[in-house]
Formats: C-alpha cells, sequence, structure tokens
C-alpha cells in the first residue's frame, strides 16, 4: 500500500508477505500457482501467437496485393490462411482474454487473492503452451492444418487430405480445448465463491458478468467441437464413416456440429472485450455506467442466444427455409444485447466528462468498428442476401471487423489501462495516441474495402484473382492498410515495452479507476489486499469511506487473514462471508502434468495409441501424487472483521 | 412491504428469489424448449428420405410457439413483481437490503430478456406457417 | 453488356434502374460493378436480393451516422456532463438506451425478418421439380465443372448454356468434396454436397455470358474454379444443344489425324471422353466439342491453340494442383494434339 | 440464502453443520460452511461440459438414424436389450451406496465411507469389466469400418466406457487417499464431487442405454 503504514498494520503485512512468498527464478515461474504470475504468462505466450498469426495475414495480403501473383505456392496459401485462423481464435484471443485478463483481473477485481483452484490454473496455462506448440510444430515441419480453421470434410477426409495435416488440427484442438475449459470452470467458480463479502450479484462489476458469460459459453460449447475432433480422428485413424455418405455418414454433421461451438466461439471471444470497455469508460468518463442492470443482462444473454443462431453459417447447405428461418430470427434477436450495450456505452459517453487518453481512444475506436461489424452482420440473419455473399469477402470483412476492431482493440486498450497496475510505470501517451490512430486507420483500410469486393463477388480463400475480376484496386488498398496496421501494433508494443524499462512511477490508482484492483499497489503483492476489501456497490474505489474503513480494519487487523495462505469465500448470490479458504501455494505437478498430456497426444498424432495410453496412465498417477499437499484445514472459527463462517444461512 | 424483521426477511427473501429466478429464466428457456423441439420435428420433416418423420410442422411450430410466449408473458409478471416489491432503500447496508437490492437487479434482468425472448417465438410462430413446406432454400 | 442497365422488364424495370445506378455509383471503387457483382443483377431472384442490399445499406448507414454522431457530440462537449438540452437527467438517460438499444432495434428487426426470412427468401428458393421448363445438372469436380443435359446426349464443361427467358432448374451435386456454384448476376449461390441434391432456379431475360466461381473452398485449385454461364436466345440455344449432342467430329487435316492417334497413344483418353470414339475416359472433362468453348481448365486461360497447346505440355504451370497430369509430351506433340482438339467444333 | 445458483442447480439449501470432530486422527473436518464447496462446483460444472458431450454424441447419432433409408443398415442386427439394460441398472444401483459414502463422509465416519466407496467401485468395474467383454464381441460383426451406424454405436459405447472408466479412477484415487490420510474437509469435499460424478455418469448411462436400443424398442 501506498499508504504510510501503522506500526501494528506494518506487523500485520509482514506476517502476510511472508505467508504469501512466492519462490523465484525459472523454477519459481514453473511451479507458481498466482494468478497474476500465471496470467502474465498467458499474456507473453499468446502475444507471440499474434506476431506469428500477425506474420501469416502480411503473407496473405503481399499475396493478394496484385493479381497473379507468385509468392506464395498454393499449398503454402492454404496452411497459413487455416494457421492464421486458428491461431488467432485458439491460440491468440481466448488465451489473450479468459487467459491473461481474467486471470489476472478478476480475481483483483472481486477482492480475493487468488482463482478457486490455483494449480488448476497452473495446468491449464501448460496445456495451452502445449498446445500452441503441437500446432506450430505442424507448421515448422510442413504439415499444417490446410483446410481451413473451420475444416471441412469430405476435405478434411483421409481420402483427399492424406498427411499429417488435419490431424494436427484435431488433435490441436481437442488439447487446447482442455486448457480453456479448464479456465472456464475456474473463472466461474471464483466468480460465484470468491467475492469479497458484500459483493452480491448486483455490485459485482460488469467485467466479471463479461467473463462469467464467456466463461459459461466455453463450458457448454467446446463439447461440441471436441466431439466433431473425436469423430473426425475416428474416420482418419480408423476408418469410421461419421462423414462419408457411401457408408451412411453425412459432411453436415460435421458442419452442424462445428458451428454449434463455432457460433457461441464468436461471443466467447467478444465478450470479454464487452468487460474490458465497461471497465474503461466509467474511469474516463467519470461517470457509472448507464443503465448497469441491462448492460449486465445483455452479456450474459448474447452468451445464452448465441447457441441458438450457428445455421446461419449453413444457410447455403440447401436446407428447407422452414429450418433456417428458427436460426435467422435468432441470429436477428441477438442484435439487441449488443444495441443495448453499444447504446449504453455511447449515452455513458455523451453524459459524462470523458478524457479521451489512450485507452479511452481504443474503446471508442472499438464501438466504431463493432456498429459496423454487428450492422453487416445482421444483413447475414437476411437469408437471401446471405445466400449471396456467404463465404465471399464481405464475411471475411464482417468478421474482421467483429474480431479485430471488436475483440482486439479492447484489448490492446485494456493493455494500456491496465499496464500501470500489472508493471507499476506509465506508458508514453503520446505515442499510445499515436499507434492508436496508426492502427484504427490501418484497420479501416485494411477490412473496409473487403466488403465491396465481396459484394463484387470475390469469394474467401482464393490465393490468386485474374486481373479481369476488377477487385485488383481494392486488394492493393486492403494490402497497404495491412502493413499500416502492422505498424500501429508494433508501436504498441514499442512503447509498452520502453514504458516498462523507462517509464515514470505510476501510483496505485493513477486514472481514479473505479473498480477494487486500483485499491492494491502496483503491482499487486502476491496476497493482493492486505485486508479483505468493503464492498458496498458496483464502484467500490468510488466509495471512499469503505477504502478509508479498510485502512482502519488492517490497522485493527481486522479481516486480514495473516495466518496463512488463505482467502475468504461467500455466499453465490449475496456473497455473506461463508468460509475461509486455505489456498495451495506452488507446486511442480502442473507443468508435469502439461508435459504428459503434450507426451500423450503427439502419441496419438502419430497413431501409437498404447503408448499413448501408457502416458495417460502416467498422467493418473500424477494427479493422484498432486493431492498430497492438501491444504491445512480450517476450524471454522470466527473470523475477526468478517464474521462466524456458515452464519450467512442464517439471515 | 416491510422486510426489516429478521424473521420476515427470510422467509420473504425466500420466495421473492424463487419467483425472480422463474423472473428471470422463464423466457429463455421458454424460448430454448421452442427452438429445440419445434426445429427438430421440422428438420426430421424435412431431412429424412424415410417417411416416419411426418410430422404436422406448422402447427406444431405454432403451437410452441404459442406455449413460448404464455410462458414468457407470465415470466415477464414475475419479473415485474418482484421489481415493484423491491424498490430499493437508499443508505443501509444490513443483509436485508443487501438481499433486497440484488432480487431488485435480478428483476429488472427478467423484465428485460423476456419480452426478447418472447419476440423470437412469436416471429417464428407466425412465420413458420406461412413457409411452404420442406422448400429447399 | 457489363453495367449498361439493360431495357426494362416489365413491372420490374424501376428496381432494374435503380440497381444498375446504384451499383454503378456504389461500386466503381470496386472496378464498376464487376463481372461477378450482386448489385449488377440480371435476374429477377438477384434483383429482389440486391434490393434487400441497398435497404439495408441504407438504414445501416443511417444508424451509423447517428451512432457516430452522437460519440462526435460527446467528444465536442466533453467538459460538460449531462446530456445535450436536458441535462443531468439519469431517466433521460436510461429512456434513451431502451429506446435505442431495444424497442428501435425490435422494430426494424423483426420488419427485416418478414420481408426477407419470410416473403424474399421465396425468390430465391429451390424451384420445385417439374415447376421449370429444363433442368441441367451441374456436378463439381476438383477443379471444374460438369455439364449434363437430361433428356439429351450433351455433355460438356465449365459453361453451361441456358436460353433466355426460361425457367431453368439447376442440380447442383458433387463428385468428391464440396464445392459451391455461385453466379452472383443471376442467382444466389448453392452448396454442392456429398450425398445432397440441392437445386438452383436459372431464369434470366438477357442473353449475355455471366460468369461465377466456387464459393466453398475445395482444395489446391479452389481459385480456379470459375464457371460460366451463357444465356442465349432459345433459337440459337436449340442449335448449340443440338451440336452438343452429337458424337466428336472426324479430324480434318494431317496434323490433326496425328494428334487424334497421339490423344490415344499417349493416354488422354485414359481420363476423356470423346463421344464415338473408342476415348471413354470418365474423370476428366467431356472434350467431343472442346473447341466450341471460350475456355480452359474452368475458365483460366482463353481457349486459343497456343493456350491449349501449352496447357496439354504442362498443366501445373497453368493451374497449380490441377489433377490433369504432365504426360511428358513434347512441344511438338501438345501442337499436333492441340490441332486436333481445336477441330472439335 | 444458500448457493442455489443460476446455474448448475449443484446446491441445495443446508443448515451450516458445525462439522463433528471424526477420523482417525480426530481432527476437525466438514468446515462450516452454507453454500457448496469450491470442489462441488468445480466437478459439476465439469459435469455440465460432459453432458453436453454426451448430448451431442447422442443428437449425432439420431442424426444419422433419420438421415438413413434403414437404421440399422440391411445384414446388421438391432442390438440386444436384455444383458445392456441388466448391466446398467447395476451400475444405477450403485448409486446408492455412494450417496451413502458422501453421508458418512459428511458424518466423520472414516470407515463406513471407504466401505461404500469400495462397494461401489466393485458395482461400477464389474458394470464396465462386463460391457467392454460385450463389445468385444459383438465388434467382429460390426465393424465400425462397416457403417455408419456401427461407427456411431460403436463411439456412443466407447466414450461412454471411457467415461464410466475415469469415475472408477477417481473412486481408487480417494480410496487411496482416504485409506493412508484419513478424512478432512478437503477430502470430504472430494467424495462429495466424486458422488456426484456418480450420478450424472448414472443419468448418462440410462441416456446411452436408450439411444443403443431403440432400433429394437
Amino acid at each position: 500500500m501506498a499508504t504510510v503504514l501503522s506500526p501494528r498494520a506494518r506487523r500485520h503485512v509482514e506476517l502476510l508477505d511472508h505467508a504469501w512468498r512466492e519462490r523465484r527464478g525459472l523454477l519459481g515461474w514453473l511451479t507458481t500457482t498466482d494468478h497474476k504470475r500465471i496470467g502474465l504468462m498467458y499474456l507473453f505466450t499468446s502475444l507471440a501467437f499474434f506476431a506469428a498469426g500477425g506474420v501469416e495475414a502480411l503473407l496473405i495480403r503481399t499475396q493478394l496485393i496484385g493479381p497473379a501473383q507468385h509468392l506464395l505456392t498454393p499449398e503454402a496459401y492454404d496452411e497459413l490462411f487455416t494457421m492464421h485462423g486458428i491461431t488467432m481464435i485458439f491460440l491468440v484471443v481466448i488465451p489473450m482474454t479468459t487467459g491473461a485478463f481474467g486471470n489476472y483481473l478478476v480475481p483483483l477485481m472481486i477482492g480475493a487473492r487468488d482463482m478457486a483452484f490455483p494449480r488448476m490454473n497452473a495446468v491449464s496455462f501448460w496445456i495451452f503452451l502445449g498446445s500452441g506448440v503441437f500446432l506450430y510444430i505442424a507448421l515448422a515441419t510442413g504439415q499444417a492444418p490446410n483446410a481451413g480453421w473451420f475444416d471441412y470434410v469430405p476435405l478434411a477426409s483421409k481420402q483427399y487430405d492424406p498427411g499429417l495435416n488435419i490431424d494436427f488440427y484435431g488433435y490441436g484442438l481437442i488439447f487446447n480445448g482442455i486448457a480453456s475449459t479448464a479456465t472456464a470452470i475456474n473463472i466461474i467458480v471464483t466468480i460465484f465463491k470468491l467475492r469479497a463479502p458484500g459483493m452480491s450479484l448486483n455490485r459485482m462489476p460488469l467485467f466479471c458478468f463479461a467473463f462469467l458469460a464467456a466463461a459459461f459459453s466455453l463450458v457448454f460449447a467446446l463439447p461440441a467441437l471436441t466431439l466433431a475432433t473425436i469423430f473426425l480422428e475416428l474416420d482418419r485413424q480408423l476408418g469410421f464413416h461419421f462423414y462419408d455418405v457411401a457408408f451412411g455418414g453425412d459432411p453436415l454433421l460435421w458442419q452442424n456440429l462445428f458451428w454449434i461451438f463455432g457460433h457461441p466461439e464468436v461471443y466467447i471471444i467478444i465478450l470479454p472485450a464487452f468487460g474490458i470497455a465497461t471497465s474503461i469508460i466509467p474511469t474516463f468518463v467519470h461517470r457509472r455506467m448507464v443503465m448497469f442492470p441491462l448492460v449486465a443482462l445483455a452479456e450474459l444473454l448474447v452468451a445464452f442466444l448465441g447457441f441458438g443462431v450457428w445455421v446461419h453459417h449453413m444457410f447455403a447447405v440447401g436446407l428447407a427455409t422452414m429450418v433456417t428461418v428458427y436460426f435467422a430470427a435468432a441470429s436477428l434477436i441477438i442484435v439487441i444485447p449488443s444495441a443495448i450495450q453499444i447504446f449504453a456505452w455511447i449515452t455513458t459517453i455523451l453524459s459524462g466528462t470523458p478524457e479521451f487518453k489512450t485507452p479511452l481512444l481504443w474503446i471508442v475506436g472499438f464501438i466504431v468498428f463493432f456498429i459496423v461489424g454487428g450492422l453487416s452482420g445482421i444483413t447475414l440473419a437476411a437469408i437471401p442476401f446471405d445466400q449471396q455473399v456467404n463465404a465471399s469477402y464481405y464475411v471475411v470483412a464482417h468478421f474482421h471487423f467483429v474480431i479485430f476492431g471488436g475483440a482486439v482493440f479492447p484489448i490492446l486498450g485494456g493493455m494500456y489501462y491496465w499496464f500501470p497496475k500489472v508493471s507499476g510505470r506509465m506508458y508514453h501517451e503520446r505515442v499510445g495516441q499515436l499507434s492508436f490512430w496508426l492502427s484504427f486507420i490501418g484497420t479501416w483500410v485494411t477490412f473496409f474495402p473487403m466488403h465491396l469486393v465481396g459484394i463484387d463477388g470475390m469469394p474467401r480463400r482464393i490465393y490468386t484473382y485474374t486481373a479481369a475480376s476488377g477487385w485488383a484496386t481494392l486488394n492493393a488498398l486492403e494490402s497497404v492498410g495491412a502493413y499500416v496496421l502492422a505498424a500501429g501494433l508494433l508501436l504498441v508494443i514499442a512503447n509498452l515495452a520502453v514504458s516498462l524499462l523507462k517509464g515514470p512511477r505510476a501510483g496505485n490508482d493513477p486514472w481514479r479507476g473505479d473498480t477494487l484492483e486500483w485499491a492494491t499497489s502496483s503491482p499487486p503483492p502476491p496476497y493482493n489486499y492486505a485486508v479483505v476489501p468493503t464492498v458496498s456497490s458496483a464502484y467500490p474505489m468510488w466509495d471512499r469511506d469503505d477504502r478509508e474503513r479498510d485502512a482502519v480494519r488492517l490497522d485493527r487487523g481486522e479481516g486480514v487473514l495473516a495466518r496463512g495462505h488463505e482467502t475468504p469465500a461467500s455466499t453465490v448470490q449475496d456473497a455473506e462471508f461463508d468460509e475461509v479458504l486455505a489456498m495451495p501455494p506452488h507446486s511442480l505437478w502442473p507443468p508435469l502434468v502439461g508435459l504428459a498430456l503434450f507426451v500423450g497426444f503427439v502419441m496419438l498424432l502419430l497413431a501409437h495409441f498404447v503408448i499413448a495410453a501408457a502416458v495417460g496412465g502416467a498422467a493418473a498417477l500424477l494427479l493422484l501424487a498432486w493431492h498430497a499437499e492438501a491444504p491445512r484445514e480450517e476450524a471454522g472459527a470466527p473470523v475477526p472483521g468478517l464474521g462466524t463462517p456458515g452464519e450467512g444461512a442464517a439471515t | 412491504m416491510s422486510v426489516r424483521a429478521p424473521s420476515v426477511v427470510s422467509s420473504n427473501a425466500a420466495r421473492l428469489n424463487a419467483i425472480v429466478w422463474f423472473g428471470v429464466l422463464g423466457g429463455p428457456a421458454a424460448w430454448a424448449v421452442q427452438f429445440l423441439f419445434a426445429m427438430q420435428f421440422a428438420l426430421a420433416r424435412c431431412e429424412s428420405p424415410n417417411a416416419r418423420f411426418q410430422f404436422p410442422v406448422h402447427g406444431i411450430s405454432l403451437a410452441l410457439g404459442v406455449a413460448g410466449v404464455v410462458v414468457a408473458l407470465l415470466a415477464e409478471l414475475a419479473a415485474v413483481a418482484v421489481f415493484r416489491a423491491t424498490v430499493p432503500d437508499r443508505g443501509e447496508h444490513d443483509a436485508a437490503s443487501i438481499t433486497r437490492g440484488r432480487l431488485h437487479f435480478l428483476a429488472a434482468v427478467g423484465m428485460t430478456v423476456n419480452p426478447l425472448t418472447l419476440t423470437i417465438c412469436a416471429m417464428v410462430a407466425v412465420g413458420v406457417p406461412l413457409l411452404s413446406v420442406c422448400r429447399q432454400s | 453488356m457489363r453495367d449498361r442497365a439493360a431495357p426494362g422488364m416489365g413491372r420490374r424495370a424501376p428496381w432494374r434502374r435503380a440497381c444498375a445506378i446504384a451499383s454503378a455509383s456504389a461500386l466503381c471503387v470496386g472496378g464498376c460493378g464487376g463481372r461477378q457483382s450482386i448489385v449488377a443483377p440480371r435476374s429477377h431472384q438477384a434483383h429482389v436480393i440486391s434490393l434487400l442490399w441497398w435497404w439495408m445499406l441504407g438504414a445501416s448507414v443511417v444508424v451509423f451516422a447517428g451512432a457516430v454522431g452522437l460519440l462526435a457530440l460527446a467528444f465536442l462537449r466533453r467538459r460538460s456532463a449531462g446530456l445535450p438540452l436536458v441535462g443531468k437527467r439519469e431517466d433521460l438517460a436510461g429512456g434513451m438506451v431502451i429506446g435505442f438499444g431495444i424497442v428501435v432495434p425490435l422494430v426494424v428487426l423483426v420488419t427485416l425478418f418478414g420481408a426477407s426470412d419470410i416473403y424474399a427468401v421465396r425468390f430465391s428458393e429451390a424451384p420445385a421439380p417439374g415447376s421449370t421448363a429444363m433442368t441441367v445438372d451441374v456436378t463439381g469436380h476438383q477443379w471444374w465443372w460438369e455439364v449434363r443435359y437430361p433428356g439429351s446426349q450433351a455433355v460438356t464443361a465449365n459453361e453451361v448454356h441456358i436460353p433466355v427467358n426460361t425457367r431453368v432448374r439447376v442440380l447442383a451435386t458433387t463428385d468428391d468434396v464440396i464445392h459451391s456454384l455461385w453466379v452472383p448476376r443471376l442467382a444466389r449461390k448453392i452448396d454442392m454436397i456429398p450425398g445432397r441434391e440441392n437445386a438452383i432456379l436459372l431464369d434470366t431475360p438477357d442473353a449475355g455470358r455471366y460468369v461465377g466461381q466456387c464459393s466453398e473452398f475445395c482444395g489446391l485449385a479452389h481459385a480456379n474454379m470459375r464457371i460460366a454461364v451463357v444465356a442465349e436466345p432459345a433459337a440459337s440455344f436449340a442449335a448449340w444443344l443440338a451440336n452438343a449432342a452429337r458424337p466428336a467430329p472426324p479430324p480434318a487435316g494431317a496434323s490433326a489425324t496425328s494428334g487424334r492417334q497421339l490423344f490415344t497413344g499417349r493416354g488422354c483418353d485414359g481420363c476423356h471422353e470423346l463421344r464415338g470414339t473408342e476415348a471413354q475416359g470418365q474423370i476428366g472433362p467431356d472434350l467431343s466439342h472442346l473447341a466450341s468453348r471460350a475456355t480452359l481448365a474452368a475458365l483460366t486461360v482463353p481457349n486459343t491453340r497456343a493456350e491449349l497447346a501449352a496447357w496439354i505440355e504442362d498443366p501445373q504451370a497453368i493451374k497449380p494442383g490441377a489433377h490433369m497430369p504432365d504426360l511428358g509430351l513434347s512441344a511438338g506433340e501438345a501442337q499436333k494434339i492441340a490441332a486436333y482438339l481445336e477441330g472439335l467444333h | 440464502m444458500s448457493a442455489v445458483g443460476p446455474t448448475a442447480g449443484a446446491g441445495a439449501v443446508r443448515p451450516p453443520r458445525r462439522g463433528p470432530t471424526g477420523g482417525p486422527a480426530g481432527e476437525q473436518i466438514a468446515v462450516a460452511r452454507s453454500a457448496q464447496p469450491s470442489g462441488v462446483w468445480g466437478m459439476a460444472l465439469l459435469l455440465c461440459s460432459e453432458t453436453m458431450l454426451f448430448a451431442g454424441l447422442i443428437a449425432s447419432y439420431f442424426y444419422l438414424d433419420f438421415r438413413a433409408q434403414r437404421w440399422p443398415p440391411p445384414g446388421v442386427a438391432a442390438p440386444q436389450v436384455l444383458d445392456p439394460s441388466v448391466l446398467t441398472a447395476v451400475l444405477v444401483a450403485s448409486s446408492l451406496p455412494i450417496a451413502l459414502a458422501a453421508r458418512r463422509a459428511r458424518a466423520g465416519e472414516l470407515r463406513a465411507t471407504i466401505a461404500m466407496i469400495a462397494l461401489a467401485a466393485v458395482l461400477q468395474s464389474g458394470y464396465l469389466a462386463f460391457q467392454v467383454h460385450q463389445l468385444a464381441a459383438e465388434l467382429p460383426a460390426l465393424h465400425p469400418r462397416g457403417s455408419a451406424y456401427a461407427s456411431a454405436y460403436v463411439a456412443l459405447l466407447g466414450l461412454h466406457h471411457a467415461h464410466v472408466l475415469l469415475g472408477v479412477l477417481l473412486d481408487l484415487g480417494l480410496l487411496f487417499w482416504l485409506v493412508a490420510r484419513g478424512l478432512s474437509d478437503y477430502r470430504v469435499t472430494g467424495v462429495r464431487a466424486v458422488a456426484l460424478y456418480w450420478y450424472v455418469v448414472n443419468a448418462i448411462a440410462v441416456a446411452v442405454l436408450l439411444t443403443e436400443l431403440s432400433p429394437s424398442l
């Protein structure tokens, strides 16, 4: 804490420092269960993959800069656009949002000291890392997935794609899905159980509502993808016939299963961005969000309705209209939650006193792009029009506005916004704004013309086109835009990297932020909060008297829980203090389990099923040993400043 | 209404809690059922080569749609009732007012979600019967 | 033909003018309503869809302008709290969200649902069997299109001939992976999926050559899988069909004759059929009347003797990934075969 | 208020229990708590995911069914009803000792807990052994390479058996630590979580049975 502490308070803090001491060095990072260090590992890993995906994108744009280019062979082009999609979705946006932002910020925002399952949190990182390495081994060995990120059969079947390419896709995504599911479960339980006493559902930051919605979507959507890829590998490796018409299978089974996952996936990508926007806007507009309950609802409803729209990706496969309208209707109404949020953001900015600093600029840019992407999305719910532009560059334009403008812009804005909290230093404002404007212009120039070439009949995933097609001018423009965009992104990284070393000290709360993370020091100590924060609204940092009360309680040693590696848990709906959880400290098992699974999946890829089973058994033994370190038990005695465990039910 | 006395609080709160969760989940659940079942019947009727799925799809869609609309309306009423019953009182931070504030919040959520799910059910229920049976689009 | 607003078509004339003007104005950035533009429609269903597009675009522009306008306003009065005119009124702020965020969109979206998904959809729905004057079977292959005319011997590839002002039911199927038949100026796209018989309607009043392209990723040469629909007056269509139904004409001249022998001698007949000869291959396109086609390799190159010879000599150089093998023919041999094939009118 | 969340429904209103002392070392267990422990929540959410997986599997089975002209295809016998029904009944019956184990564990009775889990484990692994033996015997007749029906049938049973195997492994791991370390709140939560796992697996087992037998019903 920045404020000067009384001797008594300092004694409590020293106790905490001792109880929460972290291992140093490489071993420390390898065995950590601290949600902040895990979040940072997620951040840097997904940034590395972001660079890879970006290079792939630039190669694609360079190939398309003019008609009949020969930079890439068709083989290389197919692998690059497939890997670009897989990378950006599974190795960048999901780990960046749920992994990095969710891990680092959710416990801080709800006043907890760690995630609900710290070791599972670590293992999901190691599994994610393993899946990423797994997929990039494919590219390095020249057999990367090459049938597009939605990998339609029969093109992806053994008959038409005999190499290992598609097997890397299948096992890579199953592997990656384990990590995402674990993270999602962790986030949900953390939000349900670990909110600081007093933070009832209606006082929960909108950021947490967004991450809750995204996590639920992950839990319910990923199994469909896992199942589809299991079928795919059974077909490819063991000669099953789920997708083979000749034996009574059906290629549309893949399309249905894939998009049952694939569309909620879009909202899994965009929801955390909503959360970031709703936490940046109040801070820089100096007022609370307009219509808090509706925004919270919108975030949850998008996730829910997202499960009823998948066939709008399949309007051209020849289903009966009386089947497709069910999906068209849901696809249209799902616009309304987004409309609620957009106008809640705009009204909040309009009725507040906005300070257009870098983070807010990125969010305003996001709102603009998200409106365009949303509007083009509506047109795709009009069945006849969708049947014209489906699988054309119009769709490419649509989802890049939604995913790049809609998800990546808030992520970058969020990186600027929380940089002072994470690093303890301030970034360079001017350079920050410059990086925004470069990226903003670059995004427009890259993706907007894609609408026009799409309307003009250019299909997606073509590695070349003729001069006669009349698409050359716009494609050249798009490629130039891509370079501008790349420059903007490099400037973001440069700004943050330099500021990390040279930036001025930021202090605890440089923005006068509204949520709890700004109450603790920058960067936060391993235990986040010396005293369990008092919460009496959804904007706790703006309830100054509560923060003063916390200082007093620290002085008195109330709600400090300095006896050990502990955090309080509360009831799900009204967040009444319920129990004290002893959190497991660092552990070596998570990286070992991750490694075992990696070996196991490599064996599956190579169809060495017996070895794979043996490795699976080893992983099971590791998990058995894992539970040797059971946390110290709590007696359920009253805790000064928090009350008696279990009393919650009495009220 | 007086939710001051602790005894009243718990019993009242428990009842309102049940009502408000119906108010929040009723509409979405109604849509989910209508969507899954009506759509599945249409899919089976139109996509299967064999004759054992000759369902009267128009009627099914209309019936399930109407059912969905009715449930969503009931849920809306529940949400409105709780919303009116739990106008938050400023300043107090006892357990009762926390619960009240949360119920009020959930009621507002329910009041917004039900009209939307109701609209989806109604759109499809009215739309499908206007379409020719199983014509490919 | 490309960008001219074609002469009126009865009651649909206003739409045609609207679309033609709009396409000319809005899409000149995109190479002037290009050869595959959905906003230069030449059929009723394409008109309906482009009209739907212009309406949706109009509404979108209004929404976008309104939202961005509000953001601009927020920037201009960034120092003064509260809403413009009314000031600090939370109820009105909430009202704005409910009005713009729920009520207005709800009305617009329900209208769009009725207009597009219930009404307009019927113009692009598959025609019921028997409701059309004729049927054409188009089968997707990696990476070309096989075209057959039921009730006739006629077989061709990559160029679909249809009579104008005639409802034609196109039966779209595939022989291998998923393809998608998309001729934007005439009809919505339809996927070709193993185990399914999908259909679309072709019906245009305007004679002309309409280019389309496979729009579902289908492998290496996906980018070079184009198709042309040739709409022509009934008489010339009948003449074309009659000719296409005949066996392949005999070789004329010495080099053509030796080309003919090379065709079988060097194994071309393993894949290609020449009706009425012993060349009965069923893997590649039927070549009985190759010379009557304007292009080669699914519209990759024009059908000239030089291009044809080059294509025969080294297919991969012209269409990477194509399944047509390099038979190691000398330039001379390729020239002879080309000379023969160029005689097959 | 108890932990009746908007979701997994894994929580009933329970009076907060001050844990009676029990277990080998007489350590205090069953922490005072009015909401469900995190471990139970975590398992409940994992089971949501698993349930979606099997829902998709069963949906795929019926999708292929109604896309087919004849199901099962000509020459493939419809599955016989008796054995799988009896075996599934046995598996479902194992819910009882599991439920008792959870109750005994919360009461701090170590021996009873171990006995009940062991009993359940025996029933479950017996079920698994018989089922796997059955499937192995059927395989030559309906080779999954033979038809989409065989593929769906084998995948349905295979994944379900893997699911049961996972549960048996959970039983064994739990037994190992109960014998080695006795009861503690951590392991009481473990017992409750595993119990929840088995309730869901057994429910899924019934759904799988009905799907598997649908051609014969």
